[in-house]
């Protein structure tokens, strides 16, 4: 069985009265938070704003974004909910690379320079930092994003081995949160490309042994703007703030629409 | 990213040697003499340097390529990437220093001057 | 002002919303309006597992979950409907399993189960393994599953959609006897289009409320920025009663001064609390379940840990989680989400160090009141015909006085079920309510008063002020004093209210105004669980007051029932009426509450 | 089967169903297409590039970097290089697989960067064009290609090869 029991009282390998204060006193430190800001009801154009802020050791960019909208400049505009990750609101451009604001402790930042806020890219910008999301939903909406099994429905579970399961877990991780998509150049050239998000949601299910439209899911990738548009740049690597190895999952996709073509 | 604008860019290039290139030794259909005078041009100063840019790019463009067909198709290929990219910086500038010395010194042994 | 006509509206789409979603949008004509995009959700959060007697891995049946879960609340569960939930556990997950849901699995290939607190075999024996759970992303799993069977049955969403206000109609009505009351009818809802400042009516036949929690209200929360009670105070606000609102559940773990979350999963995967001396403080406060004890009992004991002068770190104010003892390898395939969190956010390395913890508010008990078949009271009997409510923003109440853990994304499958069930049901043979004069004028005006206001007074300000009051008066330990000190500070923050000023004056996204309305749900909603608190002078679950330090079942074996009476006064609180309702007995009589 | 949620939906009475008129019809993909063609063209891209690494290599190394090296190059040279019929070979299918391979990349890009379709149209019907030309011509050139010229008096002319003596004389 794979939990172990606790069944006597196990022995900490630490001894805690000595290791002292975990996250101990936090220092502060002053940064610099230059922002793009978009309103198309002031004017046309998009413009930088900048504030100095003093902010603490555990501090997130979500957080000095916060600091900026409660106590200086209510008008600037962003997604967030979770504030740990999870929910995928806050994917942006942090000192140009795509990340969660949630995510980002401003300590792992250079503070000795402005750090630059702006919207994910190739999406288009409603306000500040808010994008129209629907065309990356559209894409995830077309690959279907769910089991389809033709086989009579058991009245249990149906059976999967801890391998099977395995096999696509990387990709369960995914949050929507479009940092790949949106720092694939492939995808800021025309917006076309399915944009590797879409793939990874179809791989979680074309690699799920309990899934019957794999092959469907396969043809609808084979597309002009499908998997072959990918020039695996890793970007989307880069960016995915869940860890998923992307670029290995579109490689996957690939292989299996080849394999299955021969 | 930038390993894949380095590709596309010596992609682009090469690609439009390559039109030069066909057209140039086409010539030969038309007069050696032709030939030898264009030819001549690829022999001169600037144009080793040229030369040495162009096996350059072919040589990043090669390598590159290599790299990114053992990413499609080695397994393992997506989770060394970045190794592979180091790789074939590494293999790059020793084959581009042994290619230009070569080229160099063969050049001024045969090198008449302007 | 756009009208639209639904069969069902659905309020809210984290998981009781697109469950209710899924089986209303294959029967009536269904929308569901929200305010964020579905995979937002708080829902995506939760961690630990969803527990249903599955018996796949070690015996266990659907009564000693009934029994836990009774037991857990402290016996202030409604058992009619406990045993509704652990009953239909069981198909729940199935259900999700065959929707897609990658749950882990056992060698057989069988869904794989594991512990949770408050979880026994046989009314008490030992921890039992029911949770099943993914990794540590049940949460995520299930929210993502349910919203690509949304998908998959094209189910309507209006994203990012905020419903501020339920229009609801009073008819005169005669009961059998012959008395007459108001029978409250639903009519609709009104919306506000983020993206365009527009208002929207829907009109429909059902209405179902699944719009979470209202953790906001405290300042150390592992519940998102947007759980703010929206519909718990636009419930209110129509007039229906809030039920058991004292009754908040303090999660033990979470990261010390942050809240964010680590599941208890963490802790029965062989996870110890450990105090500055390095004891397993547990051991003197549960001595049989120790470290797996209901949530309530834990975080208490953390709590009493601190204030005794054996918290750990430079404030001595939290405690550690101690996980160096297991295998680096099990740690990482169980708990890969949560061990991130600590190294992400406190930099500690769970491997080799402990992580600083401390009680996060985590859970509401209470809310809407409603029945079996998740319909809405408007009292202690009527229902509210077409209104429904389901997930953390309804009291059904199966989790009485303390949820035990993995019994809310139970709750949400089950309830949310029902409630899509038969609010299309109700929807195929009701007809439409007529829409009252100008439905949307209370909203327009609300509006308006934020646009104009010439006030100085910060939302800011006024929401970190509300939720220190309330993390230092109402949390894990309350008194009369404490109590009495928030609600003075709530009435002086709602006098600030009035004074608000929103800068962001433009209709497109405008966050800041609609972070100003959500203030207000949260002042009142801060009202009325202190106010609740207040009333409640026994210590039972969640609630725990110093100056009552027991359970009371003689005079408060009672739901606490809370109306908005601008007419009503008692012990000095004006416009709040208070009422109680009486707990549904089957088969449990209360017994003391030991582990 | 790329069906949207949005035409499936039953039309909410008054507006169409959310935000999907809003998106930018920049992103409405045209219809699915074209079978497999972009994957044989992916595998060509490979295999072709494989195949290059060795051919342009070889020639590379054969011309510059063996003998005289960019010197020895002339008519001549060249002229030796395609009697025998394995350099023929070679070159030919170096001329063919790069530019068959070039093209196909240049394709690529122009498919990522025109953003009109007219564009898109025109680009590449001049890069076929210029493709297809410098294919012929290449070919033409190294199957018609005569090594040993002469001059009007019938004399080897200077340029020529020196294995031309024997086939002459
Ligand atoms: C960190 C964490 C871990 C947890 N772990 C577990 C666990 O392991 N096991 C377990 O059983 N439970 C767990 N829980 C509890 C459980 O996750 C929640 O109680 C449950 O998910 C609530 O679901 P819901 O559908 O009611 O609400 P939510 O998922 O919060 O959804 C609320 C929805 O309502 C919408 N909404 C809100 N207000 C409005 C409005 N005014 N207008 C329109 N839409 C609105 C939102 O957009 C959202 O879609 C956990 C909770 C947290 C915070
Ligand atoms: C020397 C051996 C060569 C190898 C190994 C090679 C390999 C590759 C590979 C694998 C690709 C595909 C890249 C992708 O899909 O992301 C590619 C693209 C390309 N190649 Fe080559 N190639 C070689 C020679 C050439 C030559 C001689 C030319 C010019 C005629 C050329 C021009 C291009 C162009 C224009 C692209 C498109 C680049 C892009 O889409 O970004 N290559 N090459
Ligand atoms: S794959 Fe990663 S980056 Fe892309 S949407 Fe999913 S979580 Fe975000
Ligand atoms: S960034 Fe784009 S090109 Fe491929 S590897 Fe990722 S999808
Ligand atoms: S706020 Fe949820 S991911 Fe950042």
């Amino acid at each position: 069985m794979s939990t172990p029991t606790v069944e006597k009282e196990p022995a900490s390998k630490i001894d805690l009265a000595e290791s002292g204060d975990g996250a101990g006193a936090v220092q502060q430190f002053d940064i610099t938070l230059k922002v793009r800001r978009y309103d198309p009801e002031r004017t046309e154009d998009a413009w930088w704003d900048e504030w100095n802020l003093t902010m603490f050791g555990t501090d997130r960019v979500l957080d000095a974004l916060h600091k900026v909208k409660w106590d200086v400049d209510g008008t600037l505009t962003f997604r967030r909910s979770c504030a740990h990750g999870i929910c995928g609101s806050d994917a942006m451009r942090i000192n140009g690379r795509n990340r969660l604001a949630c995510k980002t402790l401003l300590k792992d930042l250079d503070t000795s320079k402005p750090i630059i806020v702006e919207a994910i890219k190739g999406l288009p910008v409603e306000k500040d930092l808010i994008v129209d999301m629907e065309p990356f939903f559209q894409s995830y909406r077309e690959i279907m994003p769910f089991m389809i099994n033709s086989s009579p429905t058991p009245t249990a579970e149906r059976v999967q081995s801890p391998e099977e399961r395995q096999r696509f877990d990387d990709t369960t991780k995914c949050i929507l949160c479009a940092a790949c998509t949106s720092s694939c150049p492939v995808f800021w050239t025309d917006g076309q490309y399915f944009g590797p998000a879409a793939i990874v949601n179809a791989h979680r299910f074309i690699f799920d042994s309990r899934d019957d439209a794999g092959d469907m899911r396969l043809e609808i990738l084979n597309d002009r703007e499908g998997v072959w548009r990918c020039r695996t740049t890793f970007n989307c690597t880069e960016a995915c703030p869940r860890g998923i190895e992307v670029t290995k999952a579109i490689q996957e996709v690939k292989t299996a629409i080849l394999t299955r073509s021969l | 990213m930038w390993s894949w604008v380095g590709h596309r860019i010596t992609g682009v290039g090469i690609f439009f040697f390559l039109l030069v290139h066909v057209l140039d030794t086409s010539l030969v259909r038309v007069s050696p003499e032709a030939y030898d005078a264009v030819i001549g041009a690829y022999k001169h100063p600037i144009m080793i340097m040229g030369e040495i840019g162009l096996v350059g790019a072919i040589v990043f463009h090669a390598f590159n390529g290599l790299r990114i067909i053992l990413v499609d198709f080695w397994k393992q290929g997506t989770r060394y990437h970045r190794q592979m990219l180091w790789a074939v910086m590494v293999l790059w500038f020793v084959t581009m220093v042994a290619f230009s010395i070569r080229h160099l010194m063969i050049f001024f042994e045969g090198w008449e001057g302007f | 002002m756009q009208v639209h006509k639904y069969d069902v509206v659905i309020v809210g789409a984290g998981g009781a919303g697109m469950r209710a979603a899924i089986e209303s949008g294959q029967r009536a004509h269904t929308a569901v309006l929200t305010k964020l995009y579905p995979t937002r959700s708080h829902t995506g959060a939760a961690q630990g597992g969803m527990c249903a007697a599955l018996a796949n891995v070690e015996e266990d049946n659907w009564e000693w979950h009934t029994f836990d879960t009774v037991k857990g609340g402290d016996y202030l569960v409604d058992q009619d409907a406990a045993e509704v939930m652990a009953k239909e556990a069981i198909d729940a997950v199935l259900d999700l399993e065959k929707m897609g849901l990658p749950f882990n699995r056992t060698p057989e290939g069988k869904i794989d189960q594991r512990r949770f607190g408050g979880h026994t075999r046989d009314h008490g024996k030992a921890a039992v393994r029911r949770a099943c759970y993914a990794a540590d992303r049940t949460g995520h799993m299930i929210l993502q599953t349910l919203y690509q069977n949304c998908v998959k049955h094209n189910v309507e969403f209006y994203n990012e959609y905020y419903v501020l206000d339920l229009i609801t109609v009073e008819e005169d009505a005669t009961r059998e006897d012959g008395t007459t009351y108001k029978q409250k009818r639903v009519a609709g809802v009104v919306t506000y289009d983020l993206a365009s400042g527009e208002l929207h009516i829907f009109q429909a036949k059902s209405v179902v409320f699944a719009t979470g929690g209202l953790g906001k209200i405290f300042k150390t929360t592992s519940n998102a920025h947007t759980l703010t009670a929206d519909g718990m105070a636009l419930a209110y606000r129509a007039g229906i009663p809030l039920e058991d609102m004292e009754f908040v559940q303090f999660h033990p773990t979470g990261l010390a001064g942050l809240g964010v979350l680590l599941s208890e999963a963490a802790r029965g995967e062989g996870g110890i609390l450990r105090n500055s001396d390095g004891e397993r403080f547990m051991e003197r406060y549960a001595p049989t379940i120790k470290d797996l004890a209901p949530r309530d009992i834990v975080a208490r004991a953390m709590a009493q840990e601190v204030r005794e002068g054996r918290g750990a770190g430079p404030n001595k104010d939290y405690v550690y989680l101690d996980l160096t003892h297991l295998e680096p390898e099990h740690i990482d395939a169980k708990l890969p989400d949560i061990t991130e969190f600590a190294r992400t956010y406190l930099a500690v390395e769970p491997h080799t160090e402990p992580v600083p913890v401390f009680p996060t508010c985590h859970y509401a008990m209470g809310g809407v009141p409603t029945n079996i078949k998740a319909e809405v009271l408007q009292d202690n009997e009527v229902v509210v015909p077409g209104l429904y409510a389901a997930g953390e923003v309804a009291c059904v109440s199966v989790h009485g006085s303390n949820r035990l853990g993995t019994n809310s994304l139970l709750d949400i499958n089950v309830f949310g079920k029902r409630a899509g069930i038969y609010a299309a049901e109700y929807a195929s043979t009701a007809e439409f309510v007529e829409l009252p004069e100008a439905p949307e004028t209370f909203v327009t005006e609300q509006l308006e008063m934020l646009r104009n206001s010439s006030g100085d007074q910060r939302v800011a300000t006024i929401r970190a002020e509300l939720q220190d009051t309330m993390d230092l008066n109402m949390q894990v330990f309350r008194s009369e004093e404490s109590i009495r000190e928030a609600l003075d500070k709530i009435y002086e923050l709602k006098g600030r209210y009035q004074q608000i000023t929103v800068q962001d004056k433009g209709k497109r996204f405008n966050l800041d105004l609609l972070e100003a309305l959500e203030l207000g749900f949260l002042l009142d909603m801060a009202e009325v669980m202190t106010v609740s608190a207040m009333h409640r002078k026994e210590s039972r679950g969640g609630h725990y007051r110093e100056d009552y330090p027991d359970r009371d079942d003689e005079n408060f074996m009672l739901h606490s029932m809370l109306y908005k009476d601008p007419g009503f006064e008692t012990e000095g609180v004006k416009g709040i009426r208070f009422d109680t309702k009486p707990v549904i007995f089957t088969r449990y009589e209360p017994m003391e509450r030991k582990y | 089967m790329t069906a949207t949620n949005s035409e499936a939906v039953l039309p909410a009475q008054g507006i169409e169903a959310p935000r999907s008129g809003r998106i930018d019809p920049k992103y409405l993909r045209s219809s699915a297409s074209s079978g497999s063609f972009e994957m044989v063209a992916w595998v060509f891209m490979r295999v072709s590039g494989a195949a290059l690494v060795v051919l342009i290599f070889v020639h590379l190394f054969s011309n510059l970097m063996v003998g005289e090296g960019i010197h020895q190059i002339d008519f001549a040279f060249v002229a030796g290089k395609w009697a025998n019929p394995v350099w023929q070979f070679w070159d030919l299918t170096m001329l063919w697989l790069a530019m068959l391979h070039g093209t196909n990349g240049m394709r690529t890009i122009i498919n990522d960067y025109a953003e009109k379709d007219s564009t898109r149209l025109w680009l590449k019907s001049i890069l076929y064009l210029a493709c297809a030309v410098i294919i012929i011509l290449g070919t033409l050139v190294i199957f018609t290609f005569e090594p040993c010229l002469l001059d009007d008096a019938g004399n080897l002319m200077d340029y020529s090869p020196s294995f031309c003596e024997s086939v002459v004389n």
